[in-house]
């Protein structure tokens, strides 16, 4: 029962900083683990990629959607299946930006025992609502991490504050944000055939993000925090001097203590999509495997014997019985 | 400070709930007003004598923008309207007529927000950020008001104004103690409310002072001035056969 | 497949490279109008609704009178409408998103737009009106792209659909009688004062709506590969043709009802659209044109000779369609300011960053028109592939 | 040979354009200190006052003020009460700029300084007016200073 596992991480994730806050344990809390996290995060994310980059990529692959570039009258389609770097760049960006490849998801339903093929955009609309807005949310964060703030901070809060709904003016990423993680998480227990594929590992991060948001919202509008203090200690790690300022609460801690957990699952598992998506090879490699000979690096050296060395060896044999010979 | 948090969370839980049953609650019942008690009113009303305003004088209507930073823009069908002098046809459309008393028919009438009993321009309001409250006195919320305007194709007097651009720059002289309204909201005459809770008479009664042009006071107390010269002299209102019931009386003798 | 959907690409790029263009337009004047407010457009404070909210309740018109395919088909089951139904629902979201596009853009405090939920006051027809177009978009929403989807996979849309269908039936009504409440129920505003404000609004709404879909079908049917066919556009042009007398006929007894009473309130208004008010007379030659129009397009739409060529249909249907929009979307809204309850003759002229962002907004509708009327098309490439003219690839 | 040198290429761009995001905080702020704004608490009619209270104990204030302001105004434009009593039988006038302002006399060492660090930008200036600091008080104001703390 993965989901019950899940609740019992996110339940420990979320009484063990209430507990360490209770127990005096600020420095813990407020500056060992979150810069442990970030620590794991940022060295884990590189050792990732690194692994991959150094596993051998065996071929351009063809095979995705789209006309290849063939003859002239042909149409190709430059954005699905590039022939060159920038139809690359195109197609990587779209991938990253718009999802596109969730966009043509399809659904299979029965009609009358044959197989019906539907549309469906449910996962990427709140997919790309659940990404959008933690850029967002992450962007916006910036104000406690600049001084002065970043201009594109202040012009996000703006935007992401444009109406004027309560005091603090309520962020519509943050509405978002929670929506789209709550539409992704109960997708996975809703759908029998999701959660019979569904592990901890995608239960999890999702738990962490909902709790990040919740206590995150519930410190902006509800059980309020004292803003100059959380940005004392932001300015604290980021300038190496750590500072443990007073009037941090505990619904703070819990946010930062989630934070830090999602940085340290990061790079252990899914997550890593993020860097992964710009390795996959089909999306990163141009479909030119018509017009350029790729060699395997690590091909093992295979003993050619050309048709100019075979006439060599044999051309007095060849002549003897009349057969044709390039060279007299 | 826990008191009024637990109120206010008590409030959001009750909007929730009773969410649905919102359009049974009269929208009267969501404006419980006190105010009227720090001026010991039930009911604010205000009576015009025409005749007595000098020909030419602007006393009421310098001191209402003055106190409430209403800006003064050029420009025919511009002007932010508080009160104002409307001539007598304008005001009273169905009463003119050949033969009308040339004193009367002459002298420009003021007109300002009647504080209607039965208010339509609360009554289309979409956000509530017009009210009334129980002492009589329709209110704006300016910081509700979204500008959409359905009050004044409501209001059957043009009592109520649009700031199309930012007053500011179109005020005067600034006073610091009431502020200014931003672009995009409605604004309008509010009897002077913050004035009455403070109990002073409203900033044009004071200025019009003894000439007693106008005159502020409680409508249910039967002793107080105004209603004691109602007894005496004959008043009407401003399109009282739509129903608004006006509290704006104007002396006719 | 993508490809068989249009004859021509090349036009059809070019009209949405327009589209963009003026919506990119649309959107710069807007932001002038939220950086200064709604001093750059033509109102002030004797007309202070102008263009937005007159092009917003004509847009609800259009939006409801897609229950002019709904009802026929569904109730009645005219087979002819089966293939044009969703037409008719598409149309109705483009024409809600622009109607409900108007609202905001004529909103003084757009930020606080929420306020109408959030401080949600049901004494105010506005309230009821955010409530009917919201659920209206909706439901056509959920109704067209279930049905569209029905017919490209070959199946029959879920049995869910069909009381959502019957439900949007009576609701198009409703949107455009909530709409029509917004003026017939102020107190002094004499113009708009009316019991029949409700039964002109949907009179109107049920001519000009099928006018513009019996347009766009002879579109679709120039530049693309679907064919709407001929009958359901002759049954479109007699309903817009009853549609159309009943709503001269009501402004008529508009007419009569002012002049004949001699109520100088109730007259005032109708002489300052068709004749001028102490030289006030911006809307004379507009107000003519529409009616002239509206006479000239009954007469062809009555004469069957007339309304079997399609040409003359087609004219007639532009002349219905124009002669309503400035109707609605020009007379009644601004001539109810004038005079004012107190007598001032206000004018009111747009100026041009007003008009630059209401063709945006326009601009915005038929661009997802066309998104939409493209999936429509794809699908019926794809289904009726009888119907397919030209994809004569092998 | 040439190709693995190209995703060589891509893959250090990747994870310098990664590297620089995630540490950008830091070179964002290298070299310079991010001080915790000084709030000035040394207006005349603060130094006039008995006992420093404000009308709620500094720590909400500094949590709840915008939702004191906001209660504030629902309660006297809405309902009328204008007058604010706190626990320990204070009254005062809920008004932001004849109450908050008269001893807060100084908008840019006190509301402004701590905005701009938080990066809040709040709409009351729009409409309410600042009241005019009277003169002398603000190099009062100067000598001695105060923090949020």
């Amino acid at each position: 029962m993965p989901i019950f596992a899940s609740l019992l991480f996110i339940v420990i994730a979320i009484l063990f900083p209430l507990f360490a806050a209770s127990a005096g344990w600020h420095g813990l809390l407020g500056i060992v683990i979150p810069c442990a996290a970030w620590a794991v995060f940022v060295f884990g994310f590189v050792w990732r990629v690194v692994v991959w980059a150094r596993s051998p990529v065996p071929f351009r692959i063809p095979v995705t959607s789209g006309q290849q570039r063939s003859l002239s009258w042909i149409k190709a389609d430059a954005a699905e299946n590039p022939s060159g770097r920038w139809g690359v760049a195109l197609r990587m960006f779209l991938e990253v930006a718009l999802f596109r490849s969730l966009f043509r998801n399809t659904r299979t339903d029965l009609y009358k025992g044959r197989p019906v093929y539907g549309r469906t955009k449910n996962l990427w609309l709140f997919g790309w609502l659940f990404h959008a807005s933690f850029l967002v949310i992450l962007v916006r964060h910036l104000r406690l991490f600049s001084e002065p703030v970043v201009p594109m901070a202040d012009t996000l809060a703006a935007v992401d504050g444009m109406f004027e709904i309560g005091v603090p003016t309520l962020y519509l990423s943050d509405l978002c944000l929670l929506a789209a993680a709550a539409f992704l998480l109960l997708r996975r227990i809703v759908i029998p055939r999701v959660r019979y594929i569904s592990l901890a590992q995608d239960y999890i991060p999702l738990l962490l993000v909902l709790c990040i948001a919740g206590s995150g919202l519930l410190m902006r509008h509800f059980d309020k925090i004292d803003l100059v203090a959380v940005k004392e200690l932001a300015s604290g790690w980021i300038c190496f001097v750590p500072t443990l300022p007073e009037g941090l609460t505990a619904v703070f801690f819990v946010h930062l203590f989630c934070v830090s957990a999602l940085l340290v699952w990061f790079p252990l598992g899914k997550l890593m999509h993020m860097g992964g998506v710009f390795l996959s090879p089909t999306r990163n490699l141009a479909n030119d495997s018509r017009r350029r000979r790729h060699v395997n690096p690590w091909n093992a050296p295979v003993k050619v014997h050309t048709y100019e060395e075979y006439e060599e060896e044999f051309r007095n044999q060849m002549k003897a019985v009349g057969l044709p010979v390039d060279k007299e | 400070m826990i008191d009024t948090e637990r109120r206010r969370l008590l409030k959001i839980a009750g909007t929730l709930i009773l969410g649905s049953m919102l359009p049974i609650i009269p929208c009267s019942a969501s404006s419980p007003g006190r105010s009227a008690s720090a001026a010991g009113a039930g009911r604010w009303g205000m009576v015009i004598d025409p005749r007595k305003c000098p020909a030419g004088c602007r006393d009421c209507i310098d001191a209402c923008h003055a106190v409430h930073n209403v800006p003064h823009i050029a420009g025919p069908g511009n002007e932010i309207r508080w009160i104002r002098q409307v001539p007598f046809q304008n005001a009273f459309p169905d009463q003119g007529h050949p033969y009308l008393d040339a004193g009367r028919r002459d002298v420009p009438v003021l007109a300002l927000c009647n504080h209607c009993e039965n208010p339509p321009c609360v009554r289309v309001c979409p956000t509530k950020a017009t009210f009334r409250r129980s002492d009589g006195i329709v209110v704006m919320d300016y910081h509700r008001c979204i500008g959409c305007r359905f009050c004044i194709a409501a209001c059957p007097y043009g009592s109520r104004s649009m700031n199309f651009r930012d007053p500011r720059p179109f005020i005067r002289t600034v006073n610091p103690d009431y502020p200014t309204r931003t672009r995009g909201v409605v604004e309008k005459c509010n009897f002077c409310e913050e004035r009455l809770a403070k109990g002073m008479p409203p900033a044009c009664v004071e200025a019009c002072g003894k000439r007693g042009a106008l005159l502020f006071g409680d409508m249910t107390d039967p002793s107080s001035e105004i209603r004691r010269l109602m007894k005496d002299r004959p008043t009407i209102r401003r399109r009282p056969e739509l129903g608004t019931d006006p509290h704006v009386f104007y002396i006719v003798s | 497949m993508i490809d068989q959907t249009s004859g021509n690409r090349r036009i059809e790029w070019l009209w949405v490279g327009i589209l963009v263009i003026v919506i990119a337009i649309g959107v710069i004047a807007y932001l002038r109008q939220l950086q200064e407010g709604l001093g750059i457009t033509g109102m002030n404070q004797n007309v202070t609704w102008g263009l937005y909210i007159a092009q917003f309740t004509f847009l609800v018109g259009i939006a409801a009178s897609a229950v002019m395919l709904i009802l026929p088909y569904y109730l009645h089951d005219y087979k002819l409408f089966g293939r044009i139904t969703l037409l008719g629902e598409f149309l109705a979201v483009a024409a809600v998103l622009m109607s409900v596009t108007f609202i905001i853009v004529d909103l003084g405090r757009p930020d606080r737009a929420f306020n109408v939920i959030l401080h949600a006051s049901p004494s105010s027809i506005l309230f009821w009106d955010m409530i009917v177009l919201t659920g209206y978009l909706l439901l056509n929403l959920v109704i067209g792209w279930t049905v569209l989807e029905g017919e490209r996979k070959g199946v029959p849309p879920p049995g869910w659909v069909k009381p959502l269908i019957y439900l949007s039936i009576p609701w198009a009504i409703s949107i455009h009688t909530v709409t029509a409440f917004i003026y017939a129920g102020l107190p002094g505003r004499s113009f708009w004062l009316t019991a029949i404000m409700a039964p002109r609004f949907l009179a109107s709404a049920f001519a000009s709506g099928p006018a513009l879909l019996v347009l766009v079908c002879l579109v679709l049917r120039r530049y693309t590969v679907f064919d709407a066919g001929r009958e359901p556009l002759q049954t479109l042009g007699k309903i817009i043709a009853y549609a159309l007398a009943a709503s001269i006929f009501f402004v008529l007894m508009e007419l009569f009802t002012a002049f004949y009473s001699g109520i100088p309130s109730l007259a005032h208004h109708f002489e300052y659209m068709f004749v001028g008010i102490e030289g006030h007379a911006t809307l004379v030659p507009w107000m003519w044109t529409s009616a002239v129009l509206a006479v000239a397009a009954l007469a062809v739409l009555l004469i069957p000779r007339l309304r079997r060529n399609e040409a003359w249909l087609a004219a007639a249907c532009a002349a219905v369609f124009v002669s309503l929009w400035i109707e609605k979307g020009l007379g009644l809204v601004v001539t109810g300011f004038i005079p004012s309850p107190t007598g001032e003759i206000g004018t009111y002229i747009p100026t041009a960053l007003e008009i630059a962002i209401t063709l945006g907004v326009w601009a915005g509708g038929l661009l997802i028109l066309t998104l939409l009327y493209r999936l429509f098309v794809a699908v019926k490439a794809l289904t009726e592939p009888v119907a397919v003219k030209g994809a004569g690839e092998p | 040979m040439k190709g693995r040198r190209g995703g060589l290429i891509a893959i250090g761009i990747g994870l310098a354009v990664f590297l620089a995001l995630a540490t950008y905080p830091f070179w964002h702020a290298a070299g310079k200190a991010m001080p915790v704004p000084e709030l000035d608490l040394e207006t005349p009619a603060i130094r006039a006052l008995p006992a420093r209270l404000c009308v709620a104990p500094t720590a909400e204030m500094k949590t709840r003020h915008m939702q004191i302001l906001d209660e504030w105004r629902t309660e006297v434009v809405r309902n009328g009460r204008r007058t604010f009593e706190t626990p320990d039988g204070r009254r005062f006038d809920r008004s932001l700029t004849r109450t908050c302002m008269q001893c807060h006399s100084n908008k840019e060492r006190f509301c402004d300084r701590c905005h701009d660090y938080a990066g809040v930008k709040p709409k009351c200036w729009d409409c309410h007016i600042v009241p005019e600091t009277p003169s002398g008080e603000a190099s009062a104001a100067v000598a001695g200073k105060g923090t949020l703390k």
